[in-house]
C-alpha cells in the first residue's frame, strides 16, 4: 500500500493532482447544491404570501 | 384630416402588463394629454407610440392603416431627458441633433429659429451654462426645426419655472393650431387648454377599460 | 452620410476643444513605455529585446482608457432614442463613432511610435512601425467598440471592459510583436504583419454591424 | 417571451437525463480511475507521472467542449429566442471554468517534474489559461446586469465573438511558440504528448468519457437552479407591482 501512494517518488505531484480536481468537483457540486436549496427556500417563502 | 390612432395597445414591463387594451386617436389641431400616477405606463405608451419600444399586443395606425416607416419619419421624440452636450454651445448642439432629425443643420437656419424661441442671445453659450428652462426651451427649437408631424413630450413641465412653461406651452399650442398634433405626458393636464385627456391607469391590467372617447 | 460626419465632428469638438483626450492618451502612452527602461534598466540590450513588444503592451494598454466613456454619455442624456428615429441606419452613427475614437486613441500612437522606438533602441524604420501601428490600434479600436457596447448598462463596467477585452487583443498583441521583432533583426516579418491586416480586414466590416446589434438591445 | 420554453417537457426529460448521467458518470470515473491509477503501466520516460495526464488531457477537451457547446446555445438564443439556450450559458460557464482550472493545475503538476518548472510556456498550456480568462469574461458578463435577459443576451454575444477568437488565438500562441520557444523546450514538449500508447488511450477515454457524465450532472442541476431562480424573479416582480 505504501509503495502505491509513494508512485516512485512521484506521489506527491499525483496525489495532489487528483486531489486539487476533486477539490474543485466537490466545491462546485456544493455550491450549485447550496444554491439550490436557498431557491428552493425562498420559493417556499414566496409561495405563502 | 390625417388621424393618428393605436388599436388596442398593450405593454408589458417584465412580465407584466401595465396597460391593457389602450386605444387612442388624434386628429390635426390637437392635443392628446396622458394623465396617470408614476409608473401606470404614460412614458411606456409615449415609447410605444414613438416606435423606441414595442407594444406587446395593438398597433399605431396613420390614416387607419399600418405604416411604421411614415411614423418613424413623422414622429419627433423628447424624452425626459435632454440630449445636449454640456460642453458644446447651444447651435453646435443644434446642427447635431437636427441633422439627425433631418432638419436644417446650417447655422443660419438654426439662429433664425433660437431667435423664435427667445434663445437668440445664447447661441454661441456652452450648454453648462443655460438653465434646465433654457435648455428645455433648446429642445422646443429642435421640435420647430425638425418639422416633424407628430410631437411626443414626456412630462415637458417638470424642472420648469414659471416663464419657461409659459413659453413651452405656448409653443406647442401654436404648432397644434397650425395643423400639428401633439401627445404630452403629464401630471397638469390643465396647463394644455381644450386638450383630450387620456387617463393611462383606466388601462390598468385586471380593471375594466372604459373607453374614452377620443 | 451626413449624419456621420455630424457624429464625427460632434466627437472630435468634444474630445480635442473640451475633454483634452488627444493628450491625455499620448501622454499614457509614453508614460508607459518610460517605465519600462525605469523597470528594466537602461542598458540597449534589454532594451531592444524586449523593446517591440513593450510598444505594443503600452498600446493595448492606452487604448483600454476611453473605452468606457464611449456610449455611456449618448445612452444616459437619451441621445441614442433619437437616433434610433433619425430614419438613418444606427450603423452610420456608430462608423462616426470608430472614426473619431481612433482619430483621438489610434493615430496619435502610431504618430508617436517612431519616437519612443528611438527612445527604446530599437533599431526598426518608421514604414515599418507604420505597417504594424496601423492596423494594431484599428484592432484594439474595433474590439474595443464591441467591449464598450456589450458592458454598456453593467454596474463596475470598467473592470468588467478591461476583462472582456484583453483576451480578445492578445493575437493582435503576438502578431504586432512578432512582426516588430522580426524587423528589428531584420528578417522578412510578411507573415504576422500581413496576418494583422487580414485580422483588420475581418474585423472593419463586422464591427459596425456587431455595435449596432449590442445598441439596440441595450437601449429597448 | 413569457417564462420559458415548454417547462413541462423540460422537467421530465432533466430528470431522467440526470438519473443516467450520473450513473454512467460513477461507472466510468470508478473504472477510469482504477485503469490510471492501478491498472495502466507507468510510462518509460516520465514513470508514474503520465498518471495525472489521465485528468490534464481529459479536463482540456471538457473545457473546449463545454465552450464549444456554450457558442451553440448563444447562436439558438440569438437567432431562435429561445430562453432555455441564455439558461444554459450561465449553467455551463462556470463548469467550463472549473474544468479550465482543472487542466491548469494538473498541468503545472505534472510540468514541475517532468520539466522542472510549475509553469511552462508550452503553447496548449497557454491557450487553456486565455480559454479560462474567457471563460471569466462570461461569468462576469453573465451577472454584471439586473435585467436578467439583457445579460442573458450580453453574455451570448460575448460566446460568439469568443468562439471566433478562439481558433485566432490557438493559431497565434502556436505561431508565438514557434518563434520564441528555445531548442530545449520544443525536445520536451515532444514528450509532452509522445503520440499516446494503445494502453494509455483506453484509461484517457474512460476518464473523458466519466467527466462527460459528471458534467452533464452539473450542468442540469445548474439548469434547475437557473430555472427556479428566474421564477423567483418574476414572482417578485408580481408580488412587487401587485
Amino acid at each position: 500500500m505504501a509503495e502505491f501512494l509513494n508512485m516512485n517518488g512521484y506521489g506527491f505531484y499525483i496525489w495532489s493532482a487528483y486531489g486539487a480536481a476533486l477539490t474543485i468537483f466537490i466545491a462546485l457540486a456544493l455550491a450549485t447544491l447550496y444554491k439550490s436549496f436557498r431557491l428552493k427556500r425562498e420559493q417556499r417563502l414566496l409561495g405563502k404570501d | 384630416m390625417a388621424v393618428f390612432s393605436g388599436k388596442n395597445l398593450s405593454c408589458a414591463r417584465g412580465h407584466r402588463l401595465i396597460f391593457e387594451d389602450l386605444s387612442f386617436e388624434i386628429k390635426n389641431g390637437q392635443i392628446l394629454a396622458l394623465t396617470g400616477p408614476n409608473g401606470c405606463g404614460k412614458t411606456s405608451l409615449l415609447r410605444i407610440m414613438a416606435g423606441l419600444l414595442d407594444p406587446f399586443t395593438g398597433s399605431l395606425e396613420w390614416n387607419g392603416e399600418k405604416n411604421p416607416d411614415f411614423l418613424a419619419q413623422n414622429i419627433l421624440w423628447m424624452g425626459q431627458e435632454t440630449p445636449l452636450k454640456p460642453q458644446l454651445s447651444v447651435i453646435e448642439n443644434l446642427q447635431f441633433l437636427s441633422c439627425i432629425m433631418g432638419g436644417p443643420s446650417d447655422k443660419a437656419a438654426i439662429q433664425e429659429t433660437l431667435e423664435k424661441t427667445g434663445l437668440g442671445r445664447f447661441s454661441h453659450y456652452p450648454v453648462r451654462y443655460l438653465s434646465m428652462g433654457q435648455r428645455r426651451r433648446t429642445l422646443l427649437t429642435l421640435l420647430y426645426l425638425a418639422k416633424r408631424k407628430i410631437w411626443l413630450i414626456d412630462e415637458p413641465t417638470n424642472h420648469l419655472d414659471k416663464e419657461g412653461r409659459d413659453h413651452l406651452v405656448k409653443g406647442v399650442m401654436d404648432y397644434t393650431n397650425q395643423g400639428g398634433m401633439a401627445v404630452i405626458a403629464t401630471h397638469r393636464p390643465e396647463l394644455w387648454g381644450s386638450c383630450t385627456v387620456l387617463d393611462v391607469s383606466a388601462f390598468d391590467e385586471g380593471t375594466a377599460p372604459e373607453r374614452i372617447a377620443a | 452620410m451626413k449624419q456621420l460626419t455630424a457624429v464625427l465632428m460632434q466627437d472630435l469638438r468634444i474630445d480635442i476643444r473640451h475633454g483634452g483626450q488627444i493628450v491625455i492618451l499620448p501622454a499614457f502612452f509614453l508614460l508607459i513605455v518610460l517605465l519600462y527602461p525605469l523597470g528594466l534598466g537602461a542598458d540597449v540590450k534589454t532594451l531592444q529585446t524586449s523593446g517591440p513588444g513593450l510598444l505594443i503592451i503600452a498600446a493595448l494598454l492606452a487604448s483600454l482608457l476611453p473605452l468606457e466613456k464611449l456610449y455611456t454619455d449618448d445612452l444616459k442624456d437619451g441621445t441614442m432614442d433619437l437616433l434610433l428615429l433619425s430614419q438613418q441606419p444606427l450603423s452610420l452613427y456608430v462608423t462616426g463613432k470608430i472614426m473619431a475614437h481612433w482619430i483621438i486613441a489610434g493615430a496619435p500612437l502610431v504618430i508617436m511610435s517612431p519616437v519612443l522606438a528611438q527612445m527604446m533602441g530599437l533599431g526598426i524604420s518608421w514604414h515599418a512601425l507604420m505597417l504594424v501601428f496601423t492596423p494594431a490600434t484599428l484592432l484594439f479600436v474595433l474590439i474595443g467598440q464591441i467591449a464598450a457596447a456589450l458592458s454598456l448598462n453593467a454596474q463596475r463596467g470598467s473592470v468588467l471592459l478591461a476583462l472582456l477585452v484583453i483576451p480578445l487583443y492578445i493575437p493582435i498583441l503576438i502578431f504586432g510583436a512578432g512582426a516588430l521583432d522580426l524587423f528589428q533583426s531584420g528578417m522578412s516579418a510578411k507573415g504576422p504583419a500581413l496576418f494583422l491586416w487580414a485580422m483588420l480586414a475581418f474585423a472593419l466590416p463586422l464591427t459596425p454591424l456587431v455595435t449596432v446589434k449590442l445598441l439596440k438591445m441595450q437601449i429597448d | 417571451m413569457f417564462g420559458y420554453a415548454n417547462p413541462k417537457r423540460y422537467q421530465q426529460l432533466s430528470r431522467i437525463i440526470l438519473a443516467l448521467a450520473l450513473v454512467f458518470a460513477v461507472i466510468f470515473l470508478g473504472e477510469g480511475l482504477y485503469l490510471a491509477l492501478i491498472a495502466s503501466p507507468p510510462d518509460y520516460q516520465q514513470s508514474e507521472t503520465v498518471r495525472i495526464m489521465y485528468i490534464h488531457v481529459p479536463a482540456a477537451w471538457l473545457s473546449m467542449f463545454i465552450y464549444a457547446s456554450m457558442a451553440v446555445a448563444a447562436l439558438t438564443l440569438i437567432i431562435w429566442k429561445h430562453t432555455l439556450a441564455g439558461f444554459y450559458i450561465r449553467a455551463a460557464a462556470p463548469i467550463g471554468a472549473a474544468f479550465t482550472a482543472i487542466c491548469l493545475i494538473t498541468g503545472s503538476l505534472w510540468g514541475q517534474p517532468t520539466w522542472g518548472t510549475w509553469w511552462v510556456w508550452d503553447a496548449r498550456l497557454t491557450s487553456v489559461l486565455i480559454l479560462f480568462f474567457l471563460y471569466l469574461g462570461v461569468m462576469a458578463l453573465g451577472n454584471a446586469y439586473d435585467n436578467p435577459d439583457k445579460s442573458q443576451q450580453a453574455s451570448a454575444w460575448l460566446v460568439l465573438i469568443g468562439s471566433i477568437n478562439l481558433p485566432i488565438i490557438k493559431f497565434s500562441v502556436e505561431w508565438w511558440n514557434t518563434l520564441h520557444q528555445p531548442a530545449s523546450l520544443t525536445s520536451l514538449s515532444r514528450m509532452a504528448n509522445p503520440g499516446i500508447h494503445p494502453d494509455m488511450l483506453v484509461p484517457l477515454l474512460v476518464m473523458a468519457g466519466g467527466f462527460l457524465c459528471l458534467f452533464v450532472v452539473l450542468a442540469i442541476l445548474r439548469l434547475n437552479n437557473e430555472i427556479l431562480s428566474r421564477k423567483i424573479h418574476v414572482m417578485r416582480l408580481r408580488t412587487i407591482h401587485g
